[in-house]
């Protein structure tokens, strides 16, 4: 029981909206789409849906060919964005629509309205109207409606971007849970790295319609494919720096010269491109062969826990992550430390050909 | 340029306000100093924006005074008070090209045109929209449109402060980090009194030097942002700084600390004796996941705990532990690795482990 | 919002097709065929061309009428319009106050046409009339069933007092939709009234001012039952305009091919500057 | 706040002087026609409902009333039911010829009434609806249904999409979904086009005196027979004038908080 999309494309005058997808998406697992606004998430889920239909391709649901089947006639349910309730129906009746459709019986209609609103912490509100209510009880409602019916399929699109930082920590934390046993597919889309991480199972990344890379979340995040996937799958974005390794050193972008260690060694003398998330950077070193460089703070933002330090120097720019508070003025010189097992190596062409060494255990 | 002063302020936005439930601000007192680039941090519906409105002018508060510079300026109009502010949601005028949008605040305050022309130049750049200040601003994109908004906000020199209100909504999170720093920088170049009104605790702490959280209608605390993550002194502050929030435990008192279930918590001596002082048994103890430590081996002040989830959030860990009857989170680095089911030995560090009481933080009097 | 492809989407406008087919296309058929047909009765019709149509275009009657038609249509617009705006401002925007207003103003609209002209007849009426008589109390002499000019100036005047709401009410709504975002910013820019007006306000209003103007034309050019009865199209023919004669013509005198031709190039001169309209509000909907 | 109270004194005059006309005409309904014409009177001397009287008890005048709201209704109703499908067509999907059929329907709007009157006039006679209240609905369609598209598209255009495809992931069929959850979303449009429809058809004269003569005549038309006439009777003219003006202050009220909405044509 697995939905899958065969080369899929959705062209609307000339625009790729979704280009050549192939994808396979199991029951039971939570499949993230994480892309910048305008990568084809949302296309990608309408053509899942069969709101649109694909210019080129076909949907495949248990191996059948679902592509002109009409919506009502798939067992899904969508959560938008923007939160979509019958205005005109209480909060009960909103969940319980797609049951009454279903011509379900009115006490287990009753039995399953009032099971997922508790679930979803919104029973005190079943009499309610969605208007009514705040943004984050309006979504609640949607998603108890979308979870109501056992669909085979529940689509995300970024439903948490209009609610507050703190209300999403949570949704997210009760999504994952709710999910756990659920024999659906779901699929969410975001923009963030970070949600993405949170929800865990397999992320796909995209970009401009077209599909960078799919995986388990932690091996897409920990071997990315090219130095788009690493920084669309980072946040604060990835630093990339330019470099030459030469028969005796690398040199990064013809000003910091450094001698070959470790995976260095190994690398063919050539162009490359180098990798390092902002919170493996260090202020001191850790190893005596982390690489030494002399940068100026542009600018340090600090985040009560962590601070994030924007430093630069006549060639590139980097950003440090770093735990704790870190002071510092802007124009203030300071030497920063890439450990060498840390870095990631793509080729010329922006291809990854080195990951950091997997640290004890990795993903689990 | 001005210092700003709210004195016991209250706001209801119904006529007759029968209880403090109809209040979108109560008593509150607060001071915004000349120069400072200040976040107004708090959930929807606390009263964040009413604030900001009621300091600009758009909103008459219904009890209280909004003094600048010790003036009272409650009966003067927005435009009386000088003052910028930039909406949630990105306002432009149209019809009008984004030079004479970012021109339009500066020809009403009469401004010689030359000036104009340079003031513009400078903050288009300052935004990175030099290249689109001949287009008509209705064909811009959402964010363009919002940096003109900001702009416009920006650009008058002689402003007593500038008010953000979520001005980031709109912005892709690529963009929220350019921008932000933007803000920094302009404010740092400038130094105009800023407030910034956001439900984001990044964008609030990563921006200002101190941060006001508000919650229901009221400040519970002001400070930098290490002071509302190492010390919150209300159990609200502790939960909405940081992700994830504080652990908090309700706890009751017992021999030389305070109690949960079967497990006792050690309290610094200077805290027992506050306690020891207090009536209330509405108790709590937080602490930071950050601040808790698991140590390899077991002592008299550690805790055995069972590991109940493992959140990989790449750069580091969360990992939910179950201590007693009571979970916890505890953060731990990307090397962490303890399967679900295993035990650990937690370890609370005195000084990261704060007391409330009623809601509040017991502090040490020095 | 972008709108899907189609074609099934035809059986939901059938029954509007049908429906204004029938009520529409046969009787322009009726309508062409008599246009190029001398007809003297039942069954004596004769093929005649273009003769019809030849003739209207150089009759001196119609052209004249046609030129009172122009001249009027363009006053009514030059009134009217900024009239109308100028009493949207003064509404107040929200309240019982508000909808009272909205109320009161709009009721010249919700009288029957032939009504208005009874009000007018009598209302401007030197002996019963309060305005008749107050204009001839403040020492003009004005008499609209005599004097051709005040005869055109009342029924103006009437149009006037018939449609401005019309236009007052578009404004209006048009004015609502603006977000309170948009003054705040503007205080807070501290705009001045006329910059809000001009920057803020007319802008928005743009897509309403056009159908106001395109249906403030079509009516007006097609004003009918309202100048008659007050004045029956005279005195002389100073307030006979374009329906009148054309009316008179078809059924006065049953002389039906001119009529018809009339009316075709009638038809064809309110449809070729409506479309220009018409254009225009598509263009202005496409900006938004 | 002077602003305001500047505002609130030209609203006033505006509305007194956009009154006194209609106030004329009911100061007249109430007085006898010796002192109509008699000379100048502000207010009735002595007050009379006699005008009305003859009204309510003369049914050649009161059937008039009855057949206008016949007819009137009749097409309020038809008008709604073709254009409630046809402005959601349009506003939701493209198809062949989409923005030709819109205007050709709105250049009906346009159309002259004077132009229609003798092919209408046929054509009903031909098909034997001469005289009787459907023929006068339909005819008003003419100009009634175009404007009723537009007003819905507009309003329709305000609903975003995605509920439509809520409900069909809910399991909606069209018909189903267009009824019980489009519909009561658009209330307000629906009831601001109803004014509309009935305010167009209330007022028009033209085409409803042409395509009747006695059963189905409407109180227009026999208001204009009075008119002319040696002796008009102007008192009776008056009252007559009065009641028209009724039925329509009725029909605003009840779409008052919407009107504004709706005359904006739902495209603002």
């Amino acid at each position: 029981m697995s939905l899958t999309l065969e080369n899929l494309s959705r062209t609307v005058d000339g625009v790729d909206y979704v280009r050549d997808a192939n994808l396979t998406f199991e029951a039971g697992s939570f499949n993230v789409l994480l892309g910048r606004t305008l990568a084809g998430k949302t296309s990608m889920m309408r053509l899942m849906a069969g709101l649109d239909k694909p210019t080129k391709g076909r949907v495949l649901y248990k191996g059948e060919d679902v592509t002109g089947q009409s919506v009502q006639r798939r067992n899904i349910s969508m959560i938008y964005q923007q939160f979509i309730n019958y205005p005109t129906l209480t909060v009960y009746e909103n969940i319980a629509s797609p049951l009454r459709l279903a011509k379900m019986s009115g006490s287990e209609i009753d039995r399953r309205v009032k099971e997922t609103a508790s679930m979803l912490r919104i029973e005190p509100l079943l009499k309610r109207y969605p208007l009514e209510l705040s943004g984050g009880q309006q979504q609640r409602t949607a998603m108890a409606r979308a979870l109501v019916k056992d669909a085979t399929l529940v689509l995300f699109d970024e439903p948490l971007v209009n609610l507050d930082y703190k209300l999403r920590e949570e949704l997210r934390a009760e999504l994952r849970d709710l999910f756990r046993e659920r024999q659906c597919i779901a699929v969410y889309a975001t923009t963030e790295a970070n949600e993405a991480l949170a929800l865990g199972g397999t992320t796909t990344l995209l970009h401009e319609g077209g599909v960078v890379q799919s995986g388990p979340v932690m091996d897409v995040y920990r071997s990315p494919v090219n130095t788009l996937a690493a920084q669309l799958f980072s946040e604060p974005p990835m630093n990339i720096i330019r470099g030459r390794v030469s028969d005796t050193e690398v040199t990064f972008d013809e000003y910091s010269h450094h001698a070959l260690t470790q995976e260095l060694a190994r690398l063919a003398p050539g162009d490359y491109w180098f990798g390092i998330r902002p919170s493996h950077i260090a202020l001191v070193p850790a190893n005596d062969d982390d690489l030494e460089m002399s940068m100026e703070v542009a600018l340090s933002e600090i985040s009560g826990s962590e601070t994030f330090m924007h430093v630069e120097n006549s060639h590139f720019e980097m950003v440090l992550q770093l735990m704790g508070v870190h002071q510092y003025h802007t124009g203030a010189p300071l030497k920063v430390y890439l450990p060498v097992n840390k870095l990631f190596v793509f080729d010329s062409n922006e291809q990854l050909v080195h990951t950091p060494t997997r640290v004890s255990g990795g993903a689990n | 340029m001005a210092e700003i002063q709210l004195k016991s302020l209250a706001h209801s936005y119904s006529a007759n306000p029968s209880g403090p439930g109809d209040y979108a601000i109560r008593q509150l007192d607060h001071v915004w100093h000349k120069g400072g680039a200040y976040a107004l941090l708090g959930p929807s519906g606390c009263g964040k924006s009413t604030m900001l409105n009621i300091i600009s002018g758009l909103v008459q508060p219904s009890e209280g005074e909004v003094l600048f510079d010790g003036k009272r300026v409650n009966e003067l109009s927005p435009r009386d008070r000088n003052i910028a502010q930039v909406f949630q949601f990105p306002v432009v005028y149209d019809s009008m090209t984004v030079f004479e949008n970012l021109a339009f605040p500066l020809k009403n305050n009469k401004v010689p045109a030359a000036k104009i022309k340079t003031r513009v130049q400078e903050i288009a750049e300052v935004l990175e929209i030099e290249d689109k200040l001949h287009k008509k601003a209705k064909n811009l994109t959402a964010d363009e449109k919002q940096k003109v908004s900001m702009g416009r906000g920006l650009v008058r020199e002689d402003v007593s402060a500038i008010l953000f209100d979520e001005p980031l909504t709109v912005i892709d999170p690529q963009l929220k980090w350019k921008l932000r720093r933007k803000l920094k920088q302009i404010h740092e170049q400038f130094d105009i009194t800023m407030v910034y009104v956001t439900h984001d605790q990044l964008e609030a702490s990563t921006f200002a030097d101190r941060i006001a959280v508000m919650f229901d209608g009221q400040v519970v605390q002001f400070g930098t942002p290490t002071e509302l993550f190492e010390a919150p002194n209300h159990t609200f502050v502790g939960y909405f700084i940081g992700s994830p929030g504080m652990n908090i435990l309700e706890v009751e008192r017992c021999q030389g600390g305070v109690r949960f279930d079967s497990t006792e918590l050690r309290l610094e001596p200077w805290q027992s004796e506050i306690l020891g002082g207090m009536k209330s048994d509405n108790l709590k103890v937080g602490i930071r996941p950050e601040f808790i430590e698991i140590s390899p081996v077991m002592s008299d002040d550690t805790y055995a705990a069972e590991v109940r989830d493992v959140e990989d959030l790449g750069t580091y860990k969360i990992v939910t532990v179950k201590l007693g009857e009571q979970q916890m989170k505890v953060r731990q680095s990307e090397e962490f690795d303890a399967g679900i089911g295993s035990q650990v030995n937690l370890l609370f560090p005195g000084q990261w482990l704060m007391l409330y009481v009623d809601e509040f933080l017991v502090q040490e009097q020095q | 919002m972008d709108k899907i492809p189609d074609n099934r989407a035809w059986w939901l406008v059938l029954p509007v097709f049908l429906l204004v087919a029938f009520s529409a296309l046969i009787p322009l058929m009726t309508v062409v065929n008599y246009s190029v047909q001398d007809i003297f009765g039942p069954g004596q019709a004769y093929y005649v061309g273009t003769e019809w149509f030849k003739e209207v275009l150089t009759d001196q009657r119609l052209q004249d009428s046609l030129i009172r038609q122009f001249a009027f249509s363009g006053a009514v617009l030059l009134i009217q319009i900024p009239l109308g705006i100028g009493v949207a401002l003064m509404m107040p925007k929200s309240g019982i106050k508000g909808s009272l207003c909205l109320i009161l103003v709009a009721i010249p609209l919700l009288i029957p046409w032939n009504v208005v002209g009874t009000i007018w007849q009598i209302f401007a009426r030197g002996d019963i009339g309060l305005f008749g008589w107050a204009v001839n109390q403040a020492g003009i002499d004005y008499n609209y069933t005599g004097d051709t000019v005040d005869a055109w100036l009342t029924v103006l005047l009437m149009d006037v007092w018939h449609w401005t709401p019309l236009v007052a009410l578009l404004c209006y709504s048009g004015l609502r939709a603006i977000p309170e975002a948009f003054y705040q910013a503007a205080e807070i820019d501290r705009a001045s009234k006329w910059a809000v007006f001009r920057y803020i306000q007319l802008p928005r209003l743009k897509s309403v001012l056009i159908i106001a103007v395109l249906l403030r034309f079509m009516d007006s050019f097609m004003i009918y039952i309202e100048p008659f009865v007050l004045t029956g199209g005279g005195p002389g023919s100073s307030t006979t305009f374009l329906s009148q004669t054309l009316t008179t013509m078809a059924i006065g005198q049953f002389d039906l091919g001119r009529a018809a031709a009339f009316s075709l190039i009638y038809f064809l001169i309110v449809l070729l500057i409506s479309w220009l309209f018409f254009t225009a509000i598509t263009h202005a909907d496409k900006e938004k | 706040m002077r602003q305001t109270g500047y505002k609130n004194i030209g609203i006033t005059i505006y509305i007194l002087l956009l009154l006194t006309p209609v106030y004329w005409l009911l100061n007249m309904s109430f007085k006898t026609n010796r002192e109509i014409l008699g000379g100048l009177t502000l207010w009735p001397q002595n007050f009379t409902f006699d005008n009305y009287a003859v009204i309510f008890t003369d049914p050649s005048w009161y059937n008039g009333y009855l057949n206008s709201m016949a007819y009137v209704s009749i097409n309020v109703v038809i008008t709604l039911l073709v254009a409630l499908p046809a402005a959601y067509a349009f506003s939701r999907y493209k198809f062949l010829g989409d923005k030709h059929l819109f205007f050709w329907l709105l250049s009906n709007r346009m159309a002259p009434p004077a132009v229609f009157l003798l092919p209408f006039f046929q054509l009903y006679s031909s098909i034997g609806l001469f005289d009787t209240h459907i023929a006068v609905a339909l005819a008003h369609c003419l100009f009634n249904v175009p404007l009723a598209v537009w007003i819905l598209e507009g309003f329709m255009k305000g609903v975003p999409r995605e509920y439509d495809e809520m409900a069909y992931i809910d399991g909606y069929s069209f018909p189903k979904f267009f009824i019980k959850v489009f519909l009561p979303m658009i209330r307000s449009g629906i009831g601001v086009t109803a004014f509309f429809a009935f305010m167009f058809s209330w007022v028009e004269l033209l085409l409803a005196r042409t395509l009747t003569s006695v059963d189905a005549q409407p109180i227009g038309a026999i208001m204009t027979r009075t008119i002319g006439a040696s002796g008009i009777d102007w008192g009776v003219l008056a009252a007559a004038g009065v009641l028209t003006i009724i039925p329509g202050l009725l029909v605003i009220w009840f779409v008052r908080n919407h009107v504004a909405k709706g005359f904006a044509l739902g495209r603002v």
